[in-house]
């Protein structure tokens, strides 16, 4: 055993934080720490400064214009960028698409969409969720009857992230009806500047705009837009759900959150102290420091595991489970910290421009607002339900 | 024991339940009219100060429906806080103001944390210094709840003491319009408007103090109390209708070709928040009952309702959105509404923590 | 709404008080306090006090020998002895068989038994459980034939509380087997002093023998034993279960429980100070100290709602559960609180008798013993998975 | 990083799990006899020591599979805590001693928590008085495990200082028949042999003192660092033992006619029991993985494994026992003995709530 990094690893760590000290503006960081929702050009600006460094895919390989990391370098990666504040890198083309096109699309769609996805020209959004169908893919019911050279796209998916960003979407599409529901499902890409592609914003819980409905009104999309074999859709959609989980853990964010804990629980009074001297406070804090320096450990054991090649299953799922349970805690002590200014709530005091003084202090205004925000992690991409059933079958065989 | 409400409240619960929710939609202006007309802020006073209730429970039946229904009225602001004080400490012409306060024409507000303050009561650093046989007002109040809409703020301020004592804090009656005054308004997270109020050499005539000087501390605990009942109540309320939301929605809710309320690991969760709502409710009707009581028993019950209103809410919220899945999450649904006032609720007078801890000071006695 | 007791209610506290400060020895209510394992002579001698007084039976109706006591009364003298540390009335014969017979026995079966549970003559048992059937009783397997003016018993019972001081046991045994597995059941009463009645003690995970295995190897039971009707016996079990359940909440054994951990922790050196200043530890007290008081308001509200009428249903498997996590959360305090003296196990140290200098401190010796023997509270008597499983159907209707 | 054990390792693991699997019943010496030979006393010491190992993961190695299989063994004194402070501290005479524990010729005790000290390190009272040349002891020693079994003990006294600096605390090696020295044995409650010592007037020669005068309270906190983990890691075999007779039995027990393991709410109970080992197994390895850092680094994992290990053992033990039922609660079931040791290894070198504490002052450096 060795819990330390390798010289060459550490090496590696101090290049990522002299890219970042040069290329993360302080500005952006600010605004990352304090929760201000980030726009499209924000996004796009920091995805182009890591493609300058050819560092935007860090999972692909290098033949595809990715880094080639191992994956301990890939977390190292994660987490310096998350601790310094830096904007999370848009997932749904690098990580999601990225890998099902590297190993089930034909050469022509891996070289007309890769490079678009790193260069920024295209935005993918994912098609997966329809209301009524989240966890249960049998009730998956967007049509794509083939029609000559086309498929004729009917239904509408939900909860898109940033999908009002996004010129493309990856959809699953049913193309069988009369097979077993798993078996008539397909991969497709949808051009969604394509007549009757619509897509309409669900505000969330915090007032944020994040998700959306898209709506698919006899879209017509050229089978070439087809990845893999008809019907095949689903072997497809597991090897990306199942792919790319290193990061799963979110042990970045949470402890650029736990950090931010302290240094806003350092800053707020406590009777006649500061609050990060209150013995309650601290017991609070500690107790989930203590879990997230196991849960490290943890996650480092299954990126070892990954590393020498034997298939993290199950255990992202532990990963995410407890990943999403530290998060949250996280997002609640923050929100303790702020005391009263939990309260107000202004988006605006940290989306920039605003040149007075601040009504409340800048860390405050967004703390209740990421509580509930990150009620979403334990929901989304597998509620942690459904991550605690694949556990009881794959590891218990419960 | 007997744990029946009157037959009056019973009645005054049962018509709020059907005014609530036939007009989900007036405008705060109108809403605190019809308040009025109801003769519900009344119910927040006794019958010696104009009103008809004023007890603990009188506020319970009152918030408990307003939480259920997710409503925002100023009612906690004008009806107990800064009208509690001004029935207690007030002189004649300000005991007058409560009249107006009954008959919905003045909204009041208590501007009394600060930005250093937390939770702590005594904590002001606000001072009204002697000038000319008046007082001058100097400070920053925090998260003061509709005081962009009060005519008049009841501040509080220090005569004497250090910051942190419970002794030498005075309570002013400020007209809003009064020069060095400033109010920067701001909704909180659940909808509800709230203001940073600076004051910057504010010159109040000595009249315009409440009660005696330098002793308010004992007043503002007791209105707090009240007060605290009736959030405690309020967030009760939020839970009973989160609680019915999630039962109904698990029940239709499909997946995998059956509602998902049949799933028994959701079951057993529902199962447990529904026993904590009636810890919830214990908790509240000890505090309600317990207004009257000797300071010390009083603010013990204080200190436990809120803290455990503070765990239960967020277990309730928490639990129920997760049931809920995706659409729990929307801000359209009507379960982000009372979710996040429970949560709110909990940074109002003192969360769980502030709470526990007063729990175990009160405790050592 | 009133949430005091009146003055009756209240002058009738005084009179249990009093009654306690003259009956119970402060012998016996130590070892009550400190945890010692109760002999059959220590329960016997308790009941024939309580007994001579008129109060043993206190939810019997005063025709029988009861109190003809109110819920509220029953709580008041049910916490006080708690509160005392008096013995806990062993209620197999007091509040279980007894109401089953005053409701559905014969005027034989009445006259004949019930004074010999007043008196102590008869200790019974109670015999439903069975290996392998808690909660199901669709395999209960204990069968009665009936021949002639006997049935004939075979089987075996399991978790017989005390079972080892009985000279009587009510069983639930099989009459028939070709209808639905609850039609077929009926009440039955056996002499355990019948030949073909064996008692095996089984001991428990802190080394006490409480809880039995009874066997029945052709008992010859007379028809006469038979409660009700044949057949009919899953009704006046259900009666039994749901009757007489004020107490479930164990609000009394709480109380005292928690005013122990104080003097505990009041005792207890704590680096420079005591335990009972120790931010943490008074943190972990007043949390379940607050709960408690909830929750005495709960089971007044539930008790208030049967005094007015309302059988109380689903509401006692709530009161069970929260009851049951608090009092097994107040003896894991008792376990904290003696620190490394938490570790030995000196059961005849509190037992009485010994008359050296105790080893440890007194309070100590049975805390570790107590905190596993009350995991049994969550597990006998209905698991509180069951209750929960109640509660969803009963109340959430789902 | 790497997280495979070396191939050493890895054979004594396996070693280890099949004899003791086949060696459950027998008595402490006869046991104690064959770690000897089998050379898993060796493996608590270094190669410079007389062993071959000595390294955290050479501890936990051991004392996980001790604690999957539910056995006792004087192994964490002898091997670890006295024979550590042996290594550590000791002249040539008292180094001669290891050889002897190696051999499994001898076993020691430590003695060294008080009445009043809890979990304190440096809270000794009992004194040694210089006399004649030597020293004086006085004092009480409690919970001393294996103290009846051992030859030798060694007691820690205060030699100068207050009951609670850390400073003034020497080791003596002290014969167990020595004058004035009484020990009440009893059993713990997980059946380990412990004892009250008391020390009347024992006077030692100036021989018996190991190390330094005064100067023992590093060595003291490195070896019951050491001792730490390596209960971390016993927890962690009882953990994995009770997770798997759990997972076997809800597989096998059936009610209303399914196996229990196949309802939804004991399913999902198990997952989180299944993650929280997972934890638990994370922190074992960061504990063993520093035990070699710089003090501040070493503590502050001792105390997040000490603390994580006492919540999830008391996790796994109440679920366990929960999700069995009534057989759970039996002497006999094999569930019953690891449930036992994890609660009872909570209360070894201080508890959860003792460890957060430690935590938050390291933390603050």
């Amino acid at each position: 055993m060795d819990l330390s990094y390798s010289h060459e690893e550490r090496q590696f760590r101090e290049e990522v934080r002299a890219f970042l000290s040069q290329n993360l503006s302080p500005a952006l960081a600010d605004k990352v720490r304090l929760g201000a929702r980030l726009g499209k050009s924000d996004h796009e600006a920091w995805h182009a400064k890591l493609n300058a460094r050819g560092w935007l895919a860090s999972s692909w390989p290098l033949e595809y214009g990715g880094t080639g990391w191992t994956a301990v370098q890939r977390q190292i990666f994660e987490d310096e960028l998350a601790l310094a504040h830096a904007p999370r890198i848009v997932p749904f083309g690098l990580t999601m698409l990225g890998p099902v096109l590297q190993k089930f699309g034909n050469e022509e769609q891996k070289r007309r969409f890769l490079p678009r996805i790193l260069s920024g020209e295209d935005w993918w959004c994912q098609g997966y969720s329809e209301p009524g169908a989240g966890s249960d893919l049998a009730t998956l019911r967007t049509s794509a009857v083939r029609q000559g050279r086309h498929y004729l796209v009917n239904g509408q998916k939900t909860w898109t992230t940033l999908g009002q960003f996004a010129n493309w979407i990856f959809c699953l599409v049913r193309t069988d009806k009369d097979v077993k529901p798993q078996a008539g499902i397909s991969f497709l890409l949808i051009d969604m500047t394509s007549p009757g592609v619509s897509v309409r914003p669900i505000v969330l819980i915090d007032g944020a705009a994040e998700v959306n409905e898209v709506f698919f009104d006899n879209v017509e999309v050229p089978v070439e837009n087809l990845v893999g074999e008809e019907n095949d859709g689903w072997t497809y959609a597991k090897y990306l759900l199942t792919h790319e989980r290193t990061n799963i853990a979110g042990l970045g964010f949470s402890k650029a959150g736990l950090a931010n804990v302290k240094r806003i629980a350092s800053a707020e009074a406590f009777d006649e102290g500061l609050l990060i001297d209150n013995p309650h406070f601290a017991a609070r804090l500690a107790q989930v420091e203590i879990d997230l320096m196991a849960m490290a450990t943890t996650n480092s054991r299954v990126i070892a595991k990954a590393a020498a090649g034997q298939a993290p299953g199950a255990e992202s799922s532990m990963l995410k489970v407890k990943g999403t349970l530290i998060r949250q805690e996280i997002t609640d002590l923050n929100r303790r910290a702020v005391g009263p200014y939990a309260m107000p709530f202004l988006p605006e005091a940290v989306e920039g421009g605003c040149n007075e003084e601040p009504v409340i202090p800048d860390y405050a205004v967004m703390q209740s607002a990421q509580y509930f925000n990150n009620r979403k992690l334990s929901i989304f991409g597998g509620s942690n339900e459904i991550q605690r059933t694949i556990i009881c079958k794959a590891i218990l065989e419960l | 024991m007997n744990f029946q409400l009157t037959e009056e409240r019973q009645m005054l619960k049962e018509s709020l339940r059907r005014f609530f929710a036939q007009n989900q939609d007036l405008g705060l202006d109108e809403f605190w009219k019809a308040l009025a007309e109801l003769g519900v802020i009344g119910a927040m006073f006794s019958e010696k100060q104009g009103g008809y209730g004023g007890e603990g429970f009188d506020l319970s039946v009152v918030f408990e429906e307003l939480g259920r229904a997710g409503l925002k009225a100023p009612l906690m602001q004008s009806g107990v806080l800064a009208g509690g004080l001004l029935t207690q400490l007030g002189n004649d012409d300000q005991q007058a103001l409560v009249e107006q306060i009954i008959a919905g024409r003045l909204q009041l507000a208590f501007a009394h944390g600060e930005p250093r303050s937390r939770y702590l009561l005594r904590h002001v650093s606000t001072t009204a210094k002697n000038c000319d046989g008046g007082f001058r007002l100097d400070g920053h109040k925090s998260v003061v709840i509709n005081a962009e809409r009060a005519k008049k703020l009841i501040v509080s301020a220090r005569t004497s003491g250090t910051f942190n004592d419970a002794g030498g804090i005075s309570l002013f009656v400020v007209d809003k319009d009064l020069q060095g005054l400033q109010v920067h308004g701001y909704q909180t997270l659940d909808g509800v408007d709230a203001a940073e109020v600076r004051l910057e050499n504010c010159v109040l005539p000595k009249s315009a103090m409440l009660g005696q000087e330098g002793q308010a501390f004992d007043a503002i605990e007791y209105q707090v109390a009240r007060a605290t009942a009736a959030l405690c109540a309020e967030s009760l309320g939020a839970m009973e209708s989160a609680k019915e939301l999630t039962v109904d929605y698990i029940k239709t809710r499909q997946q995998f070709g059956v509602a998902i309320g049949k799933f028994q690991a959701l079951q057993h969760r529902m199962a447990d928040v529904l026993i904590e709502i009636e810890q919830a409710r214990s908790a509240t009707i000890n505090v309600c009952g317990h207004l009257e009581a000797e300071r010390g028993s009083r603010e013990l019950h204080v200190s436990a309702a809120k803290n455990l209103i503070g765990r239960v809410g967020r277990l309730v919220a928490e639990e129920c959105i997760q049931l809920h899945g995706g659409i729990g999450m929307t801000q359209e649904y009507r379960l982000g509404a009372v979710a996040k006032r429970m949560i709110m609720i909990d940074h109002e007078w003192g969360d769980s923590d502030h709470h526990l801890q007063r729990f175990i000071e009160l405790s050592r006695g």
